[in-house]
């Protein structure tokens, strides 16, 4: 194919790199340095897209962010896939694959197309609301035809091969976009010595300056770009990153910048290197200089392939070297509109008029237009294009001088292309992020940034500086504002001079009237993306949908992936004509991030897949990988959950650990445990009063199992705290709780309690902790120590200091299985060489591992709680029958005291925690089974508690189970019933919790 | 609050043990000893912008005591020769001793594992009034990460600002890393030792890996 | 009230559309009412037509500072499901469910709810055990709910990961299939003008700015537009807000006011039929009829009215989407934005009467408000028209903060929504 | 996303390296058991919850594990200063009401 609409010099495109891409499956030729849609445009491409909701026609209409129609899906393999990619923002590339995102069959036979041309009168805003209701059984089904048509692009369904990074960056100024007013500021700040980071997001930086026909110092403006940006880019402490768009503004000045590294050299990023990087900012100050988008006009059929703002033509003339038509009729508001004429005329193509609704317009564009005889009419605007898939001419009247009413005959123009300005509306988007408020200002038209709280100052086009040389003074006194904020030396800047420029106020024209009502005129679109049209605004408002807010919400205003950059303003202006209000009553909507979409995956950085979250590992990992353990996630560690040798089933190697250890010995990883070093003169009260036991007897030495409790009374976690030293202890928590537990320790020091003289450090990772487990535990150890392990020298919930297999270890006679056990504890660099002594030493005794499960089951049959398995932040010590872990002697209120006596925690119908004993003992209850007393009551049935724990013992030859049952204490030996999901209930009797050597007989020896 | 007199310092804390003190022939092993750092060695590229080396087996110490008891940081220079660091974010070291500070009342000290017990006994010895020492030297590895692409790497890892003037050689914060923590302390210009946990130390290792795939990565040992 | 319907629609499509009724009026507010519900959100605006509709109160005013559902009805992500732990917070989310069915008949006016089902991912073995008892528990209250495997879920969600190489990976999920979600803004719509119909007084922009008492009993409220308006009762459904109403009438309540995240990605083609939810990688995402991927996560940690909250929320989101999803990857996110949910400390909400007489609370619903919108507006419409609470939302007091009979919804009701 | 000071490690850090934890300056009642259900309920769960300035309580999680004081705007999001547990704030407003 022939780049039949490109130019054969100038733009900013590189000749001597052709591309070839794909669209739509046809090869077709560009260049380097052109985007997409230029590309497209070059080759004459004029549909590029579907509408959303009537299935029409749709061009290129803009050429950067604001871009509503050029949606297009590309990616060359399932896995590269992109869907909505701004063709006005994708810079090309060989071999770049696009593909359109709606249309079926075709671009040019849409079947909804016709549904859209016959039914689209029946689809006014809000119609799904009024219809789709009868039967109500059908909804379902209308919504699967509703859901078929939903959606532009498709997400890949194979994973993203490439990588996202993410990085941290501070500064002392953010200059948020490289046009005019952000490279003077950038340059000036970066002069006096402030670290600056300017970021823009287009493929080059320049902003307007790249599309521009002034003059800067006599040169053209994009060698005035050239020299500030070489000097930026010498700069030691300037960071500047095109291709990178500031795309959220939150609270503190942190700022987010998606940065897209490789997406214009190919299809999937080279290896190693990040598709896109997103920029984590905090900066000082914040300058704005992010410019203002054109406004097209909306009139009749402004939506037809061909009509596109004057902006755009101008970007692609003279940036790309594409004239996208042949005969152009310009309508504009203002002087802005008139460039794109004599950069179509001066690219040697016909304008066929510029028609401004202003009159007698005296102005320097004017003046040029008149030099090279374009015909100017005046007081005029374009009603209505004709044309379905490219304007074939339009319909031009004289309109009054409000704007509001067609006063003259319509004439008849013949053209391929229209270009509209509608004036300048401020890209304010990034100053609303953090709640403030744009404020209109009638002088230009447009509303411009809110006062703020953050350090933020704002320049150029953005301020209503639409002219160069305003918008470069204002880039100056921006930096040198935030330089003196700084305390920076203010450094000499010369701003290039320009040659004068006289404007003509810019006349205010949203809509451009039709000789029909609007109603009745031809669709006059405000959001091309989601089909929003004047009348509909104007039909929103009848129906009381009122609020700007309504009228988006209503008419899906600004819901599109473009998110209203183009038609926001013109939908409020209706609105507020519509209401007989003025703009800035009728307010705004509120901006938000992101200011143009951002891949999720950009956002996500590195934080997925293997290293999504942390994995902790305990100092004997290995050994339980080299073993085959399963494992299970508590919290983030990695805990063995089972050993089970070759052909085992889980099952069968639970029972299996579980016998051994009751028959000899097993062992356990328990290093996962919470530990926490306290010590301290003021240790033991501190304890008394987190603890809702007594602790100011406890002997160095010894140990003692504690419950701690919320204010509220109810347990939260658990575990032995040993006695060091008179005022020194070493407190264990659950895994899961450490973090929890540790600070809120400090919370009552820090905050209640600072009198109290004691620090708390965490040791968890410092101790590795191996529990060996069973009859033959003593006899194990006695191997590997020569301290005296008997009875008498070593009692049941003490500890000692000794050497185990050479390393020099704390030893605790504490048990969570009820059997003889030694808890031993070693620094955790010698964990593995300890573990595997026990090991060594272990086969004559059947030294058996195991894992989470069956230290469960070994617990479970004592009866021993798991706090968060048994309990779920509503159970108080008494509840779980451990009324004895709470001493009401304590002089101090110990916390949790007060809350487990409130009126509704000594009612004697709580859930209380008891044993569950299934009549049939070879059923084993799932875990959260919920009891009922009658299991044939009517549904809801009343449930009395649910099953917490549940298991085979292999050692009762039982299940066995534990649960809460409505006033469970005092109903020992009575039946509850548990109805499962499969119909089926299970009957069983209440019972102790404790279902083996309830006497403690195999722990004391 | 307490009315007791530490008077008998033996009565009230645990006894220090010579938890390095182990018999001959066991040795000590990092939680990173799976990831054979030595065969890295030899494999990593040697003209890569970034170099990570793990100093592992070190001994730490955690200092608790009161930075305005004079006779504490008395006691503490008296047995370290080095004063304590009790500006926020400070360090102070010598040739094989580090002492950073942590929080107001808390420091972190590195020495040889060797020199550990002998440290810990005399600090014990000294120090008077409420304070606490804490062994953690098991828990702890640490990292040093160098090169001219350094605090590119880090910048991917920790929120602080990295920049000369913020953060220079000698400055010491404990932060996030990633979905971890740290204690960063910058040595040189571009050299820094990053103090991590034991269980996280392989997560931080991957990360660190990761973030400097980009530019290259030379194992060091 | 013009009714709606498919005839309509072409009748007035050829009309030009310059004949559709408004839908609610702009009244001028009168000086009294019997009842004056504070708040226009769904829910307030639902218990004004459950006021008019069921018990015959028709001169009710409903006050809305800004525009109809403009707070959290108009910002949630649109989850509805019952599949709650405790009874009392079951049988009033199935109360509310059972309103869904149907709401659009009712109300003429196409709520467009959508009984996709939701699944509740589990990830942990106390995960698991949890879906378990939460689970039986529905079951044996009425409530569809059944337990899946790992399986059973990549059957219903077969593009998400669910191979055993996550971090996480997915253990299994409860599904409840009457679950889905609704159109937020028809909710509010839909309700306001059915109340309109009946009589009840919408006015909008104005914002109540002090509480009329005598003798500890409210008589009425003062606006910044219209001053004094004048009542026989008084029900406060301002959600986000409701702290600083309480304190207007002198009182604290068991709240903290959060900003909760949202976010919603470019449109795509339909690729997930249903809601996933997962607390424990804590993000949960469905696709909305119009091809956004609909996300969010739990409360931001700190509290703010400030209507968006903390970035760090969005990314750590984002990754629970990608660690379930990881082909959603180059997938784009196009906006975010924030509510304000007031939290209770026991994750269920307070539909309460107050230290005030005639006062009346209806708050506190967290992230869980915009399912229960029927059946809130249902049972505080009867109450403010009884003068007594309804039984379903008698354990609702915010005098259980005293007492200690908290209805514990942490933990147990999955994810946050 | 909040920038806070430290006021222990004297330097600025992101928000995510701290927990919030709630209102401040709330003292737990000097003898609980005296307390009646209402009273240890509004101790527990009865918070001012203002819109405007609010005192708060903050730790440094992952620096120095300290907890200090905030004073924040909970509708602008600003933070005005950060003082020591025990000390009071310097900025205070009616609740609801802007910072003077």
């Amino acid at each position: 194919m022939t780049q039949l609409n490109r130019l054969s010099t100038g733009g900013r495109i590189n000749r001597s790199k052709p591309l070839r891409f794909t669209w739509r499956g046809q090869v077709y030729s560009g260049y380097e340095g052109d985007t997409l849609a230029s590309a497209l445009l070059a080759n004459g491409v004029d549909v590029v897209a579907r509408s959303f909701k009537y299935s029409r026609p749709r061009g290129i209409i803009a050429a950067g962010a604001e871009e509503p129609n050029g949606i297009v899906q590309i990616g060359a393999t399932e896995a590269t896939q992109v869907p909505n990619v701004r063709a006005t923002q994708q810079g090309l590339y060989e071999g770049l694959v696009a593909e359109p995102t709606s249309g079926w069959p075709s671009l040019e036979y849409d079947l909804m197309g016709a549904v859209g041309k016959v039914a689209g009168s029946a689809m006014p805003p809000g119609f799904y609301y009024k219809t789709f209701m009868f039967p109500e059984s059908m909804w379902m089904t209308y919504e699967k035809f509703i859901r078929r048509a939903a959606g532009l692009g498709r997400s890949p369904i194979a994973p993203d091969p490439d990588r996202y990074e993410k990085t941290h960056q501070h500064c002392d100024v953010l200059v948020v976009g490289a046009g005019p007013a952000g490279l003077m500021a950038a340059l000036a700040a970066a002069r006096g010595g402030a670290r600056v980071i300017i970021a823009d997001e287009q493929e080059e930086m320049g902003g307007s300056l790249l599309a521009s026909r002034e003059l800067l110092d006599g040169g053209p403006a994009t060698d005035w770009v050239a020299s500030v940006l070489a000097e930026l880019n010498e700069h030691p402490e300037v960071l500047l990153l095109p291709k990178s768009t500031v795309n959220g503004y939150h609270d503190h000045n942190f700022l987010t910048i998606h940065e897209r590294c490789t997406d214009h050299l190919a299809d999937r990023a080279p290896d190693t290197q990040p598709r896109q990087r997103l920029h984590r900012v905090r900066a000082e100050w914040v300058i704005l200089a992010t410019g203002a988008h054109e406004r097209p006009l909306v009139y009749g059929n402004n939506d037809v392939p061909g009509c596109m703002t004057c902006s755009a033509v101008s970007s692609y003339v003279q940036r790309y070297g594409v004239v996208p038509g042949n005969r152009l009729v310009v309508s504009t508001s203002n002087d802005g509109g008139y460039q794109a004429a004599l950069d179509w005329h001066d690219a040697g193509r016909r304008v066929v008029a510029v028609i401004d609704a202003r009159r007698q317009v005296a102005s320097t564009m004017a003046d040029a237009l008149k030099d090279r005889g374009i015909t100017l009419i005046e007081g005029s605007a374009v009603l209505n294009v004709a044309g379905s898939t490219r304007v074939q001419s339009v319909e031009v009247a004289r309109i009054d001088a409000d704007a509001h009413q067609v006063i003259g005959p319509v004439q008849t123009l013949v053209c391929d292309t229209v270009a509209t300005s509608g004036g300048w509306s401020p890209a304010v988007h990034l100053s609303c992020h953090t709640g403030s408020r744009p404020t209109w200002r009638s002088d230009i038209i447009g509303f411009v940034p809110g006062a703020t709280h953050e350090q933020r100052l704002d320049a150029g086009a953005l301020v209503g500086e639409f002219s160069t040389e305003g918008a470069l003074n204002s880039g100056l006194a921006a930096a040198r504002q935030a330089l003196q904020a700084l305390s920076m030396s203010v450094p000499e800047v010369v701003v290039p001079t320009l040659a004068p420029v006289e404007i003509m106020p810019a006349l205010a024209l949203f809509h451009v009237p039709h000789t029909l009502p609007t109603s009745r005129a031809p669709k006059q679109f405000v959001d091309y993306q989601n089909d929003v049209t004047a009348a509909g605004i104007e039909l929103s408002c009848r129906e009381g949908f009122e609020s700007i807010e309504h009228v988006k919400r209503y008419t899906a205003l600004g819901f599109g992936t473009d998110q209203g950059k183009l038609g926001n303003i013109n939908g409020m202006a209706i609105t507020a004509r519509a209401r007989g209000m003025s703009i800035p009553e009728v307010g705004t909507t509120v901006f938000r991030p992101n200011y143009t979409p951002v891949s999720f995956g950009a956002i996500v950085g590195r934080d997925c897949g293997p290293l999504f979250d942390p994995k902790r590992y305990t100092a004997m990992h290995e050994w339980h990988v080299s073993k085959g353990a399963a494992f299970e996630d508590v919290g983030q560690w990695k805990r063995p959950w089972y050993f089970p040798k070759a052909g085992e089933t889980m099952a069968q190697a639970v029972n299996r650990e579980c016998v051994a250890t009751r028959t000899s010995v097993g062992i356990l990883d328990a290093s996962t445990l919470g530990k926490i070093d306290i010590q301290g003169p003021d240790a033991r009260e501190f304890l008394g009063r987190v603890y809702t036991n007594a602790w100011a007897k406890l002997a160095p030495g010894r140990c003692r199992y504690g419950l701690m409790c919320g204010e509220d009374g109810m347990v939260f976690d658990d575990g032995v705290t040993s006695c060091l030293a008179d005022q020194h202890f070493l407190m264990t928590t659950t895994t899961g709780g450490a973090a929890g537990v540790l600070e809120w320790l400090e919370f009552y020091h820090q905050t209640e309690w600072p009198e109290l003289q004691v620090y708390m450090t965490s040791v968890t990772d410092h101790w590795a902790t191996m529990t060996i487990s069973g009859p033959n535990s003593r006899k194990l150890l006695g191997e590997l120590t020569d301290a005296d392990l008997s009875a008498e020298a070593f009692p049941f919930m003490s500890w000692q200091p000794m050497t185990v297999a050479g390393v020099p270890a704390r030893v605790f006679r504490i048990s969570f299985t009820g059997e003889l056990s030694f808890e031993i504890n070693v620094p955790a660099n010698y964990g593995l060489h300890v573990w595997e002594a026990l090991f060594e030493r272990g086969a004559p005794y059947d030294l058996t591992p195991y894992g989470t499960e069956t230290m469960h089951v070994l617990r479970a049959e004592k009866g021993f709680i798991i706090a968060g398995q048994d309990t779920d932040g509503s159970v108080h010590p008494h509840d779980l029958g451990m009324g004895w872990a709470v001493s009401n002697q304590k002089p101090f209120s110990f916390i949790g005291k007060r809350g487990m006596v409130r009126a509704d925690c000594v009612r004697p119908d709580r859930k209380q925690w008891v044993g569950i004993k299934t009549r049939d003992p070879s059923v084993v209850l799932p875990e959260g089974a919920q009891g009922v007393f009658d299991p044939n009551a009517p549904i809801p049935m009343p449930m009395v508690g649910h099953i917490t724990s549940s298991y085979w013992s292999a050692n009762l030859n039982r299940s066995i189970a534990q649960g809460f049952v409505k006033g469970g204490h005092a109903r020992m030996g009575e039946t509850v019933y548990y109805p499962l999901a499969d119909g089926s209930v299970v009957e069983a009797e209440i019972c102790s919790p404790v279902f083996l050597d309830p006497e403690g007989e195999r722990q004391h020896v | 609050m307490s009315d007791n007199p530490a008077s008998s310092k033996e009565q009230y804390k645990a006894p220090i043990t010579d938890w390095t003190g182990v018999a001959d022939g066991v040795t000590g092993r990092s939680p990173l000893a799976h990831v054979g750092f030595d065969e890295l060695a030899q494999m990593t590229p040697s003209d890569a912008p970034v170099q990570l080396r793990e100093y592992a087996l070190k001994g730490h110490l955690t200092l608790r005591c009161n930075p305005e008891d004079a006779a504490q940081t008395a006691a503490f220079e008296a047995v370290t020769g080095l004063a304590l660091p009790t500006a926020p974010l400070s360090s102070v070291a010598s040739s094989d001793t580090t002492v950073r500070w942590i929080a107001p009342d808390e420091w972190l000290i590195s020495v040889p594992a060797s020199a550990l017990f002998s440290l810990q006994q005399r600090l014990q010895d000294a120090l008077t009034g409420h304070c606490a020492l804490v062994d953690v030297s098991s828990g702890l590895t640490v990292f040093e990460l160098s090169g001219e692409r350094a605090v590119d790497v880090l910048k991917k890892c920790v929120p602080v600002d990295l920049h000369q003037r913020h953060f220079p050689a000698g400055k010491v914060v404990s932060t996030g890393f990633a979905k971890a923590s740290c204690t960063l302390r910058r040595l040189n210009d571009e050299t820094f030792e990053l103090v991590v946990r034991r269980s996280f130390a392989d997560y931080i290792w991957l990360w660190l890996q990761d973030a400097s795939l980009e530019y290259g990565l030379r194992v060091e040992n | 009230m013009q009714r709606y319907s498919g005839f309509g629609l072409l009748k007035n499509s050829v009309q030009h559309h310059e004949n559709w009724q408004r839908a609610w009026r702009n009244p001028t507010p009168k000086k009294h009412y019997d009842v004056i519900v504070v708040g226009g959100g769904g829910h307030g605006l639902a218990t004004a037509y459950y006021l008019a509709k069921e018990h015959g109160v028709t001169n009710v005013a409903v006050l809305e500072k800004g525009y109809l559902g403009g707070g959290n009805t108009g910002r949630n992500t649109t989850i509805v499901r019952s599949n709650y732990l405790w009874d009392e917070a079951a049988l009033l989310y199935e109360h509310a469910m059972k309103l869904w069915e149907g709401l659009s008949q009712d109300l003429n006016y196409n709520v467009m709810f959508s009984q996709r089902g939701v699944l509740n991912l589990g990830h942990t073995l106390q995960d698991m055990r949890d879906i378990q008892r939460r689970v039986n528990a529905n079951r044996l209250n009425g409530i569809d709910s059944e337990v899946l495997d790992t399986q059973g879920v990549q059957k219903i969600v077969p593009f998400m990961d669910c191979t055993g190489n996550t971090r996480y990976p997915v253990l299994g999920a409860s599904w409840q299939p009457r679950a889905g979600v609704a159109r937020h803004d028809a909710v509010a719509w839909g309700y306001a003008r059915a109340a309109d119909a009946l009589g009840v007084d919408l006015i909008q922009q104005t914002e109540v700015v002090d509480m009329l008492m005598e003798n500890g009993t409210i008589v009425g409220v003062k606006t910044d537009r219209y001053g004094e308006i004048r009542a026989n009762r008084v029900g406060c459904v301002v959600a986000g807000n409701s702290s600083v109403l309480a304190k207007m009438a002198g009182f604290e309540l068991p709240l903290e006011s959060h900003p909760l995240q949202a976010l919603v990605s470019e449109p795509i083609k339909p690729i997930l039929d249903t809601v996933v939810m997962s607390n424990h990688v804590h993000g949960y995402v469905s696709q909305s009829d119009k091809g956004d991927l609909v996300i969010g996560a739990g409360i931001d940690a700190y509290t703010g009215y400030g209507q968006r909250g903390s970035f760090p929320t969005i990314e750590h989101t984002l990754q629970a989407i990608i660690e379930l999803f990881p082909i959603f990857s180059r997938v784009r996110m196009n906006r975010q934005w924030g509510g304000i949910v007031d939290t209770c400390p026991d994750a269920c909400p307070i539909i309460s009467e107050t230290p005030v007489q005639n006062l009346y609370f209806n708050c506190g619903w967290g992230t869980g408000g915009f399912k229960a919108t029927t059946g809130s507006g249902h049972v505080f419409a009867a109450s403010l028209a009884k003068g007594e609470m309804h039984p379903l939302a008698k354990p609702f007091s915010m005098f259980r903060f005293h007492t200690g009979a908290l209805v514990d919804e942490h933990g147990a009701a999955g994810v946050a929504h | 996303m909040l920038s806070i000071y430290c006021p222990h490690c004297a330097e600025h850090r992101d928000e995510e390296e701290f927990h919030y934890k709630g209102q401040a300056h709330i003292a737990r009642p000097s003898d609980p058991d005296k307390c009646s259900d209402e009273e240890w309920g509004n101790y527990m769960y009865f918070r001012a919850n203002p819109r405007g300035i609010h005192h708060e309580v903050w730790v440094h999680a992952l620096g120095c594990r300290k907890f200090f004081n905030v004073t924040r705007d909970t509708r602008s999001y600003q933070v005005f200063e950060s003082y020591l547990i025990g000390t009071s704030p310097s900025i205070t407003g009616e609740q609801g009401g802007q910072p003077s």
